[in-house]
């Protein structure tokens, strides 16, 4: 349906997915408890609870100081792993964003694109590590795979959701080579990454705000 | 069932705790921008500044060891997780001094992730800042990559040593070497034998069975290379200082700080003991204990084990060592 | 099942304890006779002398208060078992001076009758020496007779306050009274949250169901008052703060020395969020914190729990409190 | 039978009390897990093996020294209440036994009442107070009316060791007055007091060492 979004819409798309990771945060930590010490469902709530913040508060009503703001709200939250890693996400997305106050498909892939980019910048890891990027490169490369094809801005994100869910769910057999879990080794085998599994649920959350 | 723990809303553990250290340290720190413990009188601003960053839940660890003769700031982060960059960049610009800041981070991912990107602000701002990195735990292997090795206790003498250089007045390039040589020279390994409750969440942050042990442990509860049955004392302790002394290549005549740092639940009676055990087997490689600083000094909670810590030492470094120091974790009068 | 506990054979216990404590303390403190710790360098014989007796599996106390500024000797007994007569009386031998030796004793059973039994032979034998028995715990009424009021963590502080008086060169009568003025104007309530194992026998001291905590309990797993289901740290806090400041008749503009004293798994974190709510309480009432030491100095193998303290303070306790000291379980520089 | 025993039999009954007692070592120690602090079987062993130390190293062979070196190593024992109390118990013997290198049952009978005559420096307990003096009042005052009933001296042993045991076994129905125990108050009733149970195996020690 929609070929463009502008400020509202990503709004609604960063709301859905503090909400999603909300409802979500309790089997985040049981889920870092198996492959690490049990708090990013704890982080991430912090994070997405700073996300609202800079939501609920005085808003820039402009799409880069919005994301900017965002970016140093999570990066403020004292999480661990989590503040920098989805802090410099949002700064990428930030970065990415440029001037544009309507995205269509293209400019929605470019703008999660840095945000990767900025990641990487932090991280090393691929895909088939066990982290977080195991979620969030498949989803950006479905943003601009939807983007080349032309979809809708719904179908891309739903797109993007699922390549996240499945990359997330993939990480059970993986074994972890990045973070605190890979202290683990072997034994992190049989339990999806906590990291992958919360960028996931951000990017079902951002295709079900769009969604509505 | 609530948390067997004193404790008030989760979501306040931090402000909550640091508030009440600085009732009880008042005289050595203070509290800045919520979440920066600063030494209650400043170090003369000729100077080198130590700064620090890390999670709570480890107390007297980091910010026990703010105050005369050690650090002079450390950031603290949430339970069990690292302060975001802001507050780190905040700390950096506030150390800030033309005789320059050594800034000590614990290989962490989150720790690591959250100092690079405030060194990065840094440079480009131009501030005079060297960072020195602890990996000293040999859990994964004592030649394994430094990534994979994570900083345990050993930051904790590291600071005392790292401050008395400093205070002694000598220049950030002497005070890093001097660091950097304590660092290299060092190594940790931990064993636990009960778990803890992380206070935020209630859960229990590994499981161990009744009749285990496991050497290796982090310091977060992340698993370590190996679960055995119980063993007494005497066992635990020859095979931790065997791997300890070989990891820094320690032989006939050298002289080690061996630390026992209690984990939370572990009795000072254990460790004394385990202490006991550890000379035994030194003497018998005629090895020497230089000193054996024995308590609690990075916790995990009330997690029942222990971290085992050597550190080759010097002359140089034994007397930066012996030199005074007034922090809350440490007094050497 | 093995004891979760890092130990060889039990009946060795105190003995290897005592061996791991002089490696790691050795500079402050050295072993005499097997069970009395001295100092490493002993005070000018001119001045006071400082004895104390008791259990041990308390570390750091009693024992960790030996040192410059403190206590002169410290009798071990077995784990919570006070030393038979035979060593006490040579402790008290061993410190006898024209000078004079008080001699302090906590109030537990045992603990009395071998000093009573040593006293008497003391006195047979003409030594100087000058008993004091401390008795600050609330727990079974502020004004239950003496007998029923056990010696709690003001042991620590009060070795600390009257080993500065010795120091400074003041008479026996002075010490004494110096040091009861301090006993007079005390009170400890303790608090438990879960057991600890007995390292000698393997078997929990008390038993607490899983949402009980326990008001009052002694530091033997001694039942308390009352038990209660589990409460906040700023409940608990309320509770215990109001009941000491009532005990030692504290009014607006007192100055109170507030300690924390950890039972053993009871982590800093926890103690920092009581003292915080302890503050409240005393801001309500306009009662002045002057000190508030927190930590571990008296506890009770791996219990959680801690020992709430106060002291009425005034200017002499606080100047002697705040002298320097150099001790393995408190240095004051 | 016996109408004297001498330094052989005393150094039976006192072989026969330590074993006695370190056969039921564990139990002393649940009995003061119920109502103190757990170590008293800990502290009996000790004290018992101090005796049975006095007694296989280098014995003085006379009653006086015997009992004396016993005291002493009793006292020594780090035991917390058990090394004064049973020390003084001893001291006590060794006052009473005077000169004496045979004894009767009156000069049996006098040396306990010297024991419990010490004992009772240290404490002030009386029967009813839930402590060893539940048991050592009752059997020596056993001891003093088979003396006037000019009894044998198995049999006044005999009726110690039953004093002792029902005087024991009455503290259950008591409230602690003294000791660690006291601070229990009414939750020490239903236990039996562990000085007193321990009382009482001396006493049936003492009584089947002779009766061998
Ligand atoms: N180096 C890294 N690169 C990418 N992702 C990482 C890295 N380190 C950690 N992560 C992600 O962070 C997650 C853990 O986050 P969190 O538990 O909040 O942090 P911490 O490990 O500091 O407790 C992991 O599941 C993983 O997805
Ligand atoms: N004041 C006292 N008078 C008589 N007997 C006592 C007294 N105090 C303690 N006891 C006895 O000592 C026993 C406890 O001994 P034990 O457990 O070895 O000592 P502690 O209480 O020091 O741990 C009690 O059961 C009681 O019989
Ligand atoms: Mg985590
Ligand atoms: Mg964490
Ligand atoms: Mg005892
Ligand atoms: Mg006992």
């Amino acid at each position: 349906m929609a070929e463009t979004i502008g400020y509202d819409e990503v709004v609604r798309m960063l709301s859905a997915a503090v909400e999603k990771i909300r409802g979500n945060h309790r089997q985040l930590s049981k889920l870092d408890s198996a492959t690490g010490d049990g708090d990013h469902g704890t982080a991430m709530s912090r994070a997405v609870d700073a996300v609202q913040k800079v939501i609920d508060n005085d808003p820039p009503r402009a799409l880069k100081p919005l994301l900017n703001n965002i970016a140093w709200g999570v990066m403020g939250i004292d999480g661990g792993s989590t503040g920098p890693l989805f802090g410099s996400l949002f700064l990428g997305l930030s970065d990415g964003v440029g001037d544009n106050e309507t995205l269509d498909c293209a400019a929605l892939a470019a703008m999660f694109e840095a945000g990767l980019a900025k990641v990487q910048k932090q991280s090393k890891a691929q895909v088939g590590d066990k982290t977080m990027m195991d979620a969030l490169i498949p989803a950006v490369e479905a943003l601009r795979k939807a983007a080349e094809g032309d979809d809708t801005i719904d179908e891309a994100l739903r797109r993007a959701a699922e390549a996240a869910r499945q990359g997330a769910d993939a990480t059970a057999a993986m074994q972890a080579k990045f973070g605190r879990a890979k202290n683990l080794g072997q034994r992190t085998v049989g339990h999806v990454d906590p990291g992958a599994a919360s960028t996931a649920y951000l990017f079902e959350g951002f295709c079900e705000g769009i969604g509505d | 069932m609530p948390m067997k723990k004193f404790i008030n809303d989760p979501g306040d553990l931090t402000s909550e705790l640091l508030e009440g250290f600085c009732i009880a340290f008042g005289d050595k720190i203070a509290l800045e921008s919520e979440k920066l413990v600063v030494r209650a009188k400043l170090k003369d601003s000729g100077k080198v500044a130590l700064v620090t960053l890390g999670g709570a839940g480890h107390e007297p660890a980091l910010s026990g060891f703010v105050g005369e003769g050690a650090l002079d700031i450390s950031v603290v982060g949430d339970i069990f997780a690292a302060p975001g960059p802001p507050k780190v960049i905040e700390a950096l610009r506030m150390a800030n001094r033309d005789a320059g800041v050594l800034f000590i981070v614990l290989n962490h991912a989150g720790d690591v992730m959250s100092a690079n990107m405030a060194m990065e602000m840094a440079e480009q701002e131009g501030l005079n800042v060297k960072m020195l990195l602890t990996h000293e735990d040999i859990a994964p292997g004592a030649d394994a990559p430094i990534e994979d090795r994570r900083g345990l206790v050993g930051c904790c003498p590291l600071y005392k040593i790292a401050g008395a250089a400093a205070e002694a007045g000598k220049s950030l390039d002497e005070v890093y070497a001097i660091a950097q040589r304590f660092n290299d020279n060092m190594a940790t390994l931990a064993v636990a034998l009960k778990t803890a409750t992380h206070p935020a969440t209630g859960e229990e942050i590994f499981q161990l069975a009744d009749d285990e042990m496991e050497i290796g442990m982090g310091q977060h509860g992340e698993a370590g290379t190996g679960r055995s049955a119980m063993m007494t004392a005497d066992e635990t302790a020859r095979i931790m200082i065997t791997q300890l002394a070989a990891a820094v290549g320690a032989r006939q005549g050298d002289r080690l700080m061996v630390m026992i740092n209690g984990a939370g639940a572990t009795t000072m009676m254990e460790m004394c003991i385990v202490l006991r055990g550890v000379k035994k087997v030194l003497d018998e490689k005629g090895i020497q204990i230089a000193c054996a600083p024995l308590g609690e000094f990075l916790t995990v909670q009330e997690m029942a084990g222990f971290q085992m810590f050597v550190a080759k030492m010097d002359d140089e470094l034994l007397r930066l060592w012996n030199a005074p120091c007034n922090t809350p974790a440490l007094t050497v009068r």
